[in-house]
């Protein structure tokens, strides 16, 4: 088990060893613990009052605003990785600096048109 | 079959299984955690294809980005908790026929052009960061400038958009 | 590896797509099954690099745009989808028909 | 690398992964109690109360599991796993000696980012799954902060990625010389505020805050499960800590005896920041909603924005 196959057999087996640690733990869980359901122990947590209306909150539109934000932003991080590895090398230097900063400059652009839109600070 | 195909396969498997229910539950946060499972899954077989660095991009943007954005809109629109009845149209008939028509085409298609094309994975390094850093920076700049200004559309896009405050100057208030 | 199982499997995951673009009536739902269309494409441009073992690897480099564009994609058509539950509080596909062109 | 060798490998990074999460629980105890003049935990295991996490452990063991009848018995069941099991994956990537890794693997970095970013899956299907509004609304704001700072947090790495010229965790290290401390500074802050944030730890804890929302996503969680969340919460701190270390304090380089002594640097290293984590939530309060949203994207993206520069145009003059 070595190499390029034998790093990703090792992860696998973690994680197969991970879902076995969590497995035991709540079948150790399930042997030790009580199991006495009442109505009341069942009904929602609403601070000790009776629960009202269904589990749907309003919630607001802008926390879907800045996990948009994120993503485009994530596209363009996942970018800066391979990158990374290269730009300092023989070949590469001031040219793929310079593009990745016009890259980076447009985003850096949208920041602030988001900035300047007041979506970033809560009004 | 080589131990690299068996488990090709067997992730297959997963996926397209988890892909029948995202497109089959009648419950609509099921169907995004379906849709994990089949990222995830298609993601192990980008492994098992050697491209390391698709694999795990695929892993940070679709399972860490997209599916949340996915669950937002699906809790910000009222997702219920258990099965609603308003999830497929009339169309299902029709829509079977298509799928499978696709499908059989496809299959028949792939299996008769590529049926004996093989090749080996192995410890090419061919999806390593470096190798497609050096690829996108030696041959791909242009595309790749042109993602920005796309993201940076999509990005005022999606602001506009959400933003009911923002577009023709109402009473003074620019 | 035979270039059949991975072209075989995204061929049929593309079908699953197709059928649940074509089923849905959830918005939502719809863009999900867009996400696996893309997600099958994306594993053909995969397979096919490490296939023909390309110098300038167009097949991975294109997958990440896809990913890109797939990321994109999908966030502005749930920015669209909000708006349209704002403004009518539903989002199944086949009730906004208000542009259809025989609609009474 | 043989059979046993693997076995071994396996039975480390668990060891870890169940050690010092609860190292750290202990830690916190005592720091804090005497931070707040007074003893915290004394009973349990006789000295200083040692054992007292241990007990915590087999309590919830035998504690009665309570799903809503309201929830999603599945969903909400698998949830904890989800929020715990990356933290187990990152660990085996984080070198803590020279040569000493579980895995050396090539795209280190990006692995740990990726498979960090899942477990923000955990508390969004632990909000909705509970069938709770204050659950729900915990869920969606713990997602919304786990996004704001994810993008920081990728970014600072990114920095150094490019300072070191590799993305291997044991490259890093090698490549890593003190004058980088300087260097990589704001990466270094911005990297480990992101991560409190990413963990709910105050002043951070808006996700989870008890005075308005009883536990966020946590709410309707007993027993076990909850020990899972707990235990994913202490794991993130050890991860945390020791990607900090890896990245920018130099891993297991220490001012003498490298070789030797580089396991005890990196402890040593691991606990500080440790101890810092615990601090901050001592002495902080908490950040309101709005606030946490502009921290992260008007100081520490741009911010962030800004190192990225500085690091690129010192690497190429360099060369």
């Amino acid at each position: 088990m070595h190499g390029y196959f034998g790093a990703y057999g090792l992860i696998a087996l973690l994680l197969v060893v991970g879902a076995v640690f969590v497995t035991v733990a709540l079948t150790a869980n399930r042997l030790l613990r009580p199991a006495r359901p009442t109505p009341q122990k069942l009904l929602t947590y609403e601070c000790g009052v009776d629960p009202v209306g269904g589990g749907w909150a309003q919630s607001y539109v802008r926390y879907y605003v800045f996990t948009f934000l994120y993503v485009v932003f994530a596209v363009d991080a996942v970018f800066l990785f391979p990158w990374a590895t290269v730009f300092a090398a023989p070949g590469f230097g001031a040219a793929t600096l310079i593009e990745m900063f016009v890259f980076l400059g447009f985003l850096a652009v949208g920041i602030l048109y988001a900035w300047r839109k007041g979506v970033l600070s809560w009004a | 079959m080589t131990a690299a195909e068996i488990v090709f396969v067997l992730l297959g498997v997963v996926a397209l299984a988890s892909g029948v229910l995202v497109v089959t539950t009648r419950q609509i946060v099921r169907a995004a955690l379906y849709l994990v499972v089949s990222f995830g899954a298609i993601a192990a077989c980008f492994l098992v294809l050697t491209a390391e660095l698709v694999a795990w991009v695929q892993v940070l943007i679709y399972v860490g980005a997209v599916v949340v954005l996915l669950l937002f809109g699906i809790m910000l629109t009222r997702a219920p908790i258990g099965p609603s009845s308003d999830l497929d149209s009339r169309n299902k008939p029709a829509a079977v026929t298509v799928a499978v028509a696709a499908a059989g085409v496809l299959v028949t298609v792939v299996v008769s052009g590529f049926g004996d094309a093989y090749f080996e994975v192995g410890e090419s390094r061919a999806g390593s960061a470096s190798v497609i850093g050096s690829g996108i920076f030696r041959y791909w700049v242009l595309p790749f400038e042109v993602l920005s200004v796309l993201l940076l559309a999509a990005l005022v896009g999606a602001i506009v958009l959400s933003r009911t405050d923002i577009g023709p100057p109402k009473d003074g208030d620019g | 590896m035979h270039v059949v199982y991975p072209a075989v499997l995204a061929a049929l995951l593309f079908a699953i797509g197709v059928y649940g673009v074509l089923a849905r009536r959830n918005a939502i739902l719809v863009l999900m099954s867009v996400e696996l269309m893309l997600n099958a494409v994306n594993l053909n441009l995969v397979a096919f690099d490490v296939w023909l073992a390309d110098r300038l690897g167009s097949g991975q480099i294109l997958g990440l745009f896809v990913i890109v564009i797939a990321a994109a994609e999908v966030g502005l058509g749930l920015a669209i989808v909000l708006q349209v539950f704002r403004n009518r509080a539903t989002i199944a596909v086949d009730s906004l028909d208000e542009l259809a062109e025989d609609k009474q | 690398m043989t059979f046993l060798e693997i076995l071994l490998r396996l039975a480390l990074v668990v060891a870890a992964f169940l050690l010092l999460p609860l190292l750290v629980g202990q830690l916190e105890h005592k720091a804090m109690a005497h931070m707040q003049a007074r003893l915290g935990p004394m009973h349990a295991g006789g000295f200083h109360g040692w054992a007292q996490l241990i007990a915590d452990g087999v309590k919830f063991v035998q504690k009665e599991h309570v799903v809503p009848a309201q929830a999603d018995r599945t969903v909400f069941s698998l949830a904890p796993a989800i929020a715990l099991l990356p933290y187990l994956v990152i660990l085996v990537v984080i070198p803590v000696g020279p040569g000493l890794v579980a895995l050396d693997l090539d795209i280190g970095l990006f692995f740990v980012l990726a498979v960090m970013s899942v477990s923000v899956l955990g508390s969004v299907m632990a909000g909705w799954s509970s069938g709770n509004k204050y659950a729900l609304l915990g869920g969606l704001r713990s997602a919304a902060q786990l996004m704001a700072y994810e993008l920081p947090l990728v970014l600072a790495a990114s920095s150094v990625a490019m300072a070191a010229g590799t993305l291997s965790l044991s490259g890093i290290v090698e490549a890593w010389s003190p004058w980088w401390l300087a260097w990589q500074a704001p990466a270094l802050l911005i990297f480990f505020v992101a991560g409190l944030a990413e963990l709910h730890r105050p002043p951070f804890d808006m996700p989870v805050a008890d005075s308005e929302i009883v536990l966020g996503p946590y709410t309707e969680y007993t027993g076990l499960r909850f020990a899972l969340f707990l235990l994913a919460e202490y794991a993130g701190i050890v991860v945390l800590c020791a990607l900090t270390t890896v990245l920018f304090l130099g891993g297991w380089r220490g001012p003498f005896g490298d070789e030797a002594l580089g396991p005890i640097w990196f402890l040593i290293k691991l606990f500080v920041l440790a101890f810092v984590v615990i601090w901050l939530r001592v002495s902080n309060p908490r950040l309101r909603a709005d606030q946490l949203q502009k921290l992260a994207w008007q100081v520490l993206v741009p911010l962030s924005l800004g190192q990225l520069a500085l690091t690129g145009v010192v690497k190429v003059a360099m060369v």
